[in-house]
């Protein structure tokens, strides 16, 4: 093989910088917009932001958009697998009112540590 | 007459240094065959002792919390110390490399370190067993496992210190089958135990991060009661099971498909045919490898999830089933219009197809929601997953192990022993576990250290079992000690397999090749490539 | 198969040249990255779902974190982030010397956001806002606040741990550097360090937004 | 075994057993002809296709799309249908009919307590009328515990802090064997109770003379009948033999050591506390595995066992 072939693809300083700048604007919006209440889109605001700053750092600092595609295949699948981890189990913990919603709640919603005068032993106390 | 080469893996080069600090894959794959087979020999006994135990009802030799002792420990060495590392650690480490015609795996360094972990992990799990052992069971559920007064948290940090050896050895395959293939190897002209594996070390190196954190959750429970997993804290069991089977149902594939790997690659030698169906077997690992992920929940159909979830991974789980259906239609069918021979590695194989189908088939009972109501955490479940597990995994290793032996020694061990050792392990095997199906059927629930005695006859015939099977092992290991000082020369190929592996000396080079190979034909072309099995050769000259 | 009869000391026995050698290591790097994400995934979920049981008492909860502290903290990762870049692009430009700076400047930001991350530290401990069973402040309104501290320091604990790994790490390949093993035609540990480095840094990406500002 | 039911499975006591145990057989059956077939072709090809003579090559033969297909598709339509047959026995089971008795049933280290809507507690046994639904809602005290009876393939887990929910209707008079089933310490494989199905009238019966429990008899003889059934005997021997517990053999007035060091005599107070709040005082040589009763017991149950307790010293 020639040398030329295992010549790495070298970015220009430039995007590193300009990556680094958009980095730090994002952190301030985002920021900013957990002050203004959205609802349930604050979330979903938030995530957005860092999901696009993760995919920055992923794409240039960490050179998946040059580098060999199995990489990003390998970081994908990180990241589906953990989709999957938390997607199956709450089908579980979301959905355990379908039928009876007397199972879904703890019978104590609050833990032993807060009730001061419980016996150490009686944790669950919940039969009464 | 075959010879043994003088300089080779084994001798080259000397002293005990030399072996501690050893780079050769070779040599750790064998550190690990050691290592291994000493704890399934320690488990063994755990097993023999419960079996002994509940010969009849009532006390008969330990007391009920030793009882609950030697399941735990029985369960958890035999999972983490010996199904998980044995085939890929041991075998993958001897094997893949020659197999793929590299100089060794990507790398060397990691995979002595990876021995060392598995050595302190399992130095941690042996104290506890002096520190008070724990009784948890291998899953550790919470919150029995916060409140217990046994050693919990050194057990459990052992646990968590193998799954980074585990974690390192599939990372290691995993970069090895990618970028160390011999020139004009190919993914799809790469011999199926290659597949297996690369298979399997997916699975590791996604699912054991998550056992790791579960762990590390479950001893900061007990040592800080964060309260994640434990109620009288507002914290929720169920979520501790998700967390535990996320990772350990895809575990039981790590152990199952490198015993599927095995017998892709024997069932072809040892009927001289060519593979039937091998881009099918070949997906299929990988098909398994990832619906595993997504199945975990029937482990917990009566644990109070709900039944959407329920629905959901009742469904997806036949969905496993499908794959491993197909492979063992295609190991069947590759028979047709080969050269069948009766060897060891062969019986084993044979052994395997039908325990295997009985472990998997039997998996579909508990699969389906309603039947597995009742079978759950019965003796129906310990029985069908020693099916898979024993019936299925270990008999594959030592079907493995047989057939790699004189790769790995040089020297052939005495078939005609070993094959009557295999035909006892097949009794054995189905004395111990058939009653086992029919009285959890019945109601038996598991992990009983006392029982009605209606139970009594099937709970002595599965005692009678073990200890069959028990002794057959101890045959075994005595004809392949034997083997490894007096047995006959092997020859490079005794079973006249195409894979690279045979086309070194036995016992191979330090460095593996004396030059590197380069690979033309496919791992199965039987049907092109004529070759002689040196055993074969050896009984014409004699 | 011709063998390169001039083998760089760099290139291991078993690799037939550079390229294979370097793919190979980043490949391990990036399969290690996996297991990483998978680690915290387990935190993960277990945030994701006590979120969704108690939004009110997260909600709540987080309005004790320090928004500030927080926002400092997740400027000095991404500056630290910018610099091992830097490090990199220079010794791929054969700069030794601006490749040292910039990786001792990554040091110092690791430095700061662990410093950063004591003071919080201490002054929830201070308060009794601590995990599980420790948990002894009284302020928060909600279902078991504690457990929304226990995922707070077990996160954010984990994540220090790695910040912690990394200067390792970063350091070792700093004295590396120093000592001129690297060069435009091999540096594959300052990457593979960097790849780690940035792995923290996005993690820390998602645990500000989540952890700080929308509880 | 007695009331064995088949070979296979116990006896179908429950309403919807004969559904599980349709599908129980349709998987059998067909588990039975696939492995058949594959031991078949197992031992007919092996033997068939036996190596005979030199090494040759043999067959290239590398697939068979229609066959495959045909062993693809086959398996994947059966677990269809296994997988809806499963799903609507599954919520049979988990749908409770409108109509249906609640009973409490809650688990504790080991033995199984369920409260009536009459108000009234039976410890390890459950007992119910006949061709009725009853309602369990389960939850347990201590560690996660599963409620197992065989013969109505009814089995749910018991898990502390939260209810889970079952239910079963029992047509059949008789008694059935229920077990813990989820792994929970020492005593698990003790931790058995029964399940009497009992005629309308003979319920109603039981639950009369169980509302007036203690009534008429001495408090002392209250308390050797709370004994027997709320779940002391297995542990607290009265002949002196030491179990889980100490023996209540003239224990009453004793000194003994703690597992502290101290000492304390054994007075109404002591047992008293010991009963209600267990861990409180451990004596020496036992285990803190006592669970609570606190909640279980009535106060004047808890001075009927003072009483007995009191009555066992020599």
């Amino acid at each position: 093989m020639s040398k030329k072939d295992h010549q790495e693809h070298v970015i220009p300083l430039m995007v590193y910088l300009a990556v680094g700048a958009a980095l730090l604007v994002l952190t301030v919006i985002t920021v900013a917009v957990s002050y203004v209440n959205l609802g349930p889109f604050n979330l979903v605001v938030a995530i957005g932001i860092a999901t696009f700053k993760a995919m920055l750092v992923a794409l240039f600092f960490m050179h998946l958009l040059y580098d060999n595609k199995l990489f990003m295949a390998v970081f994908l699948s990180g990241l589906m697998f953990l989709g999957v981890f938390i997607i199956l189990t709450m089908f579980d913990t979301m959905k355990r009112d379908m039928i009876y919603d007397e199972v879904a709640k703890p019978i104590n919603p609050k833990a032993v540590i807060y009730q001061e005068s419980a016996p150490p032993t009686d944790q669950t106390g919940g039969q009464q | 007459m075959n010879i043994i080469p003088e300089k080779n893996y084994l001798t080259y080069p000397k002293g005990l240094k030399s072996w501690l600090f050893t780079l050769d894959h070779k040599r750790i794959g064998l550190m690990y065959l050691f290592a291994i087979m000493f704890f399934f020999l320690v488990g063994g006994i755990f097993a023999l002792m419960i079996r002994l135990e509940l010969f009849s009802p009532g006390k008969d030799i330990v007391s009920a919390d030793t009882y609950n002792q030697l399941f735990t420990l029985h369960g958890a060495i035999m999972i983490f110390l010996f199904i998980i590392p044995s085939i890929p650690a041991s075998l993958g480490n001897l094997i893949l490399p020659l197999m793929l015609g590299a100089k060794d795996v990507a790398f060397p360094r990691l995979n002595l370190a990876s021995w060392y972990i598995y050595v302190f992990g399992a130095m941690f799990a042996v104290y506890s067993m002096i520190a008070g052992a724990a009784d948890t069971g291998w899953t550790f559920y919470t919150p029995y496992s916060i409140e217990t007064n046994t050693a919990v948290i050194s057990l459990t940090t052992g646990a968590f210190i193998l799954g980074f050896s585990s974690i390192f050895t599939g990372l290691n395959f995993l970069v090895t089958i990618h970028k160390l293939r011999a020139p004009g190897m190919t993914w799809f002209k790469m011999p199926l135990f290659v597949w297996g594996l690369y298979a399997t070390s997916i699975i590791q190196v996604v699912a054991t991060p998550v056992l790791g954190i579960t762990l590390l959750l479950l001893i900061l429970e007990r040592v800080a009661g964060i309260g994640i997993f434990n109620p009288a804290l507002g914290g929720d069991p169920v979520l501790f099971q998700h967390f535990f089977w996320f990772y350990s149902h895809p575990a039981v594939y790590i152990m199952i498909l490198p015993g599927m790997a095995i017998i892709s690659e024997l069932i072809s030698v040892h009927s001289h045919k060519k593979i039937f169906g091998y881009k099918v077997i070949a997906y299929s690992s990988l098909a398994i490898a990832f619906i595993s992920f997504l199945v975990w929940g029937h482990h917990m159909f009566v644990s109070g999830q709900s039944e959407l979830a329920g629905m959901i991974f009742s469904f997806l789980t036949f969905f496993v089933g499908v794959p491993s259906g197909i492979k063992v239609f295609n190991w069947v069918a590759t028979l047709y219009k080969g050269a069948v021979r009766f060897t060891t590695p062969m019986l084993y194989t044979f052994a395997f197809l039908i325990l295997f189908s009985i472990g998997g088939l039997t998996g579909i009972f508990l699969g389906a929601l309603s039947v597995d109501v009742h079978l759950h955490d019965t003796y129906f479940v310990v029985a069908h997953f020693h099916y898979t597990m024993m019936g299925g995994t270990v008999i594959a290793f030592f079907a493995g192990l047989h057939h790699w032996w004189p790769k790995i020694w040089g020297r052939m061990y005495n078939e005609r022993i070993a094959k009557i050792t295999a035909v006892l392990v097949f009794i054995g095997f189905n004395l111990t576990f058939i009653p086992q199906f029919i009285m959890g059927a019945h109601g038996m629930p598991r992990r009983y250290y006392d029982y009605l005695p209606q139970f009594q006859g099937m709970h002595e015939l599965s005692t009678y079992g073990a200890y069959l099977l028990g002794f057959a092992f101890t045959i075994m290991a005595v004809y392949l000690i034997h083997s490894i000082f007096k047995g006959k020369p092997a020859g490079n190929n005794p079973w006249g397999g195409l894979t690279l592996e045979w086309q070194t000396t036995s016992p191979p080079d330090p460095h593996n090749f004396h030059e590197v190979p380069v690979w033309t034909h496919g791992p199965y072309d039987y049907d092109k490539i004529k070759v002689t099995p040196d055993l074969e050769k050896e009984l014409e000259t004699a | 198969m011709d063998v390169a009869t001039d083998r760089p000391a760099y290139l291991a026995e078993h690799f037939t040249d550079a390229e294979q050698q370097k793919e190979s290591a980043k490949l391990g790097m990036w399969v290690f990255l996996l297991t990483e994400i998978l680690l915290f995934g387990g935190l993960f979920c277990a945030y994701a779902i006590y979120r969704a049981w108690y939004p009110d008492m997260f909600y709540n909860a987080h309005k004790h974190l320090d928004v500030v502290l927080g926002a400092v903290n997740t400027v000095v990762l991404i500056l630290s982030s910018v610099t091992v870049a830097l490090a990199i692009h220079a010794i791929q430009h054969n700069k030794r010397k601006q490749s040292i700076i910039f990786l001792t400047v990554t040091l110092l930001f690791a430095a700061t956001f662990l410093v950063i991350k004591y003071f919080e530290y201490s002054h929830k401990i201070h308060l009794g806002m601590l995990p599980g069973k420790f948990y002894t402040y009284t302020g928060i309104e909600g279902t078991n606040p504690h457990i929304f501290f226990t995922i707070y320091f077990t996160m954010t604990g984990l994540h220090g741990l790695h910040v912690l790994a990394g200067m390792i790490v970063i350091g070792w390949v700093l004295i590396r550097t120093i000592k001129g093993h690297f060069n435009s035609e091999y540096y594959t540990p300052v990457e593979n360090a960097g790849l780690y480095w940035h792995l923290v840094d996005m993690i820390w990406i998602y645990l500000f937004p989540l952890l700080y500002l929308v509880g | 075994m007695e009331n064995s039911g088949t070979f296979w499975l116990p006896r179908a006591a429950s309403t919807y057993a004969a559904d599980v145990d349709g599908l129980f057989y349709f998987i059998l059956w067909t588990s039975v002809v696939i492995f058949a077939l594959v031991v078949f072709g197992l031992i007919y090809l092996s033997i068939r296709y036996k190596k005979r003579g030199k090494t040759e090559l043999t067959a290239g033969i590398s697939h068979n799309t229609k066959l495959e297909l045909t062993w693809t598709i086959i398996p994947t339509l059966l677990i269809l249908v296994v997988f809806v047959w499963g799903f609507r026995g599954y919520m049979k089971m988990r749908v409770v009919p409108k109509d249906a008795i609640e009973i409490r049933v809650t688990a504790q280290k080991w033995f199984w307590s369920f409260d009536y809507q009459e108000g009234i507690n039976s410890v390890g046994e459950l007992v119910v009328p006949a061709g009725k639904p009853i309602k369990l809602l389960i939850s347990s005290r201590d560690v996660i515990h599963s409620l197992f009876v065989p013969d109505f393939r009814l089995k749910m887990d018991a898990v502390p802090n939260r209810y889970t929910i079952a239910w079963f209707q029992a047509d059949e008079l008789g008694e059935y064997q229920l077990y813990c089933t989820e792994y929970c310490g020492t005593e698990h494989s003790k931790m058995l109770g029964k399940v009497r199905v009992l005629s309308q009238g003979d319920y109603e019966n039981w639950v009369n003379e169980n509302s007036q429990l203690g009534q008429g008899l001495t408090l002392e003889e209250f308390g050797r009948q709370l004994y027997e059934n709320k779940g002391c005997m297995p542990c607290h021997s009265l002949d002196g033999t030491t179990k889980i517990g100490p023996s209540f053999k003239g224990i009453f007035g004793h000194e003994v050591q703690l597992t502290s060091g101290e000492t304390v005599i054994v007075d109404e107070n002591y047992i008293r506390e010991s009963i209600l709040n267990p861990q409180a005082k451990i004596v020496a040589g036992f285990q803190p595995v006592m669970p609570p009763y606190q909640g279980i017991l009535k106060p004047q149950e808890v001075d009927a066992l003072i009483a007995f307790i009191k009555s066992l010293k020599e």
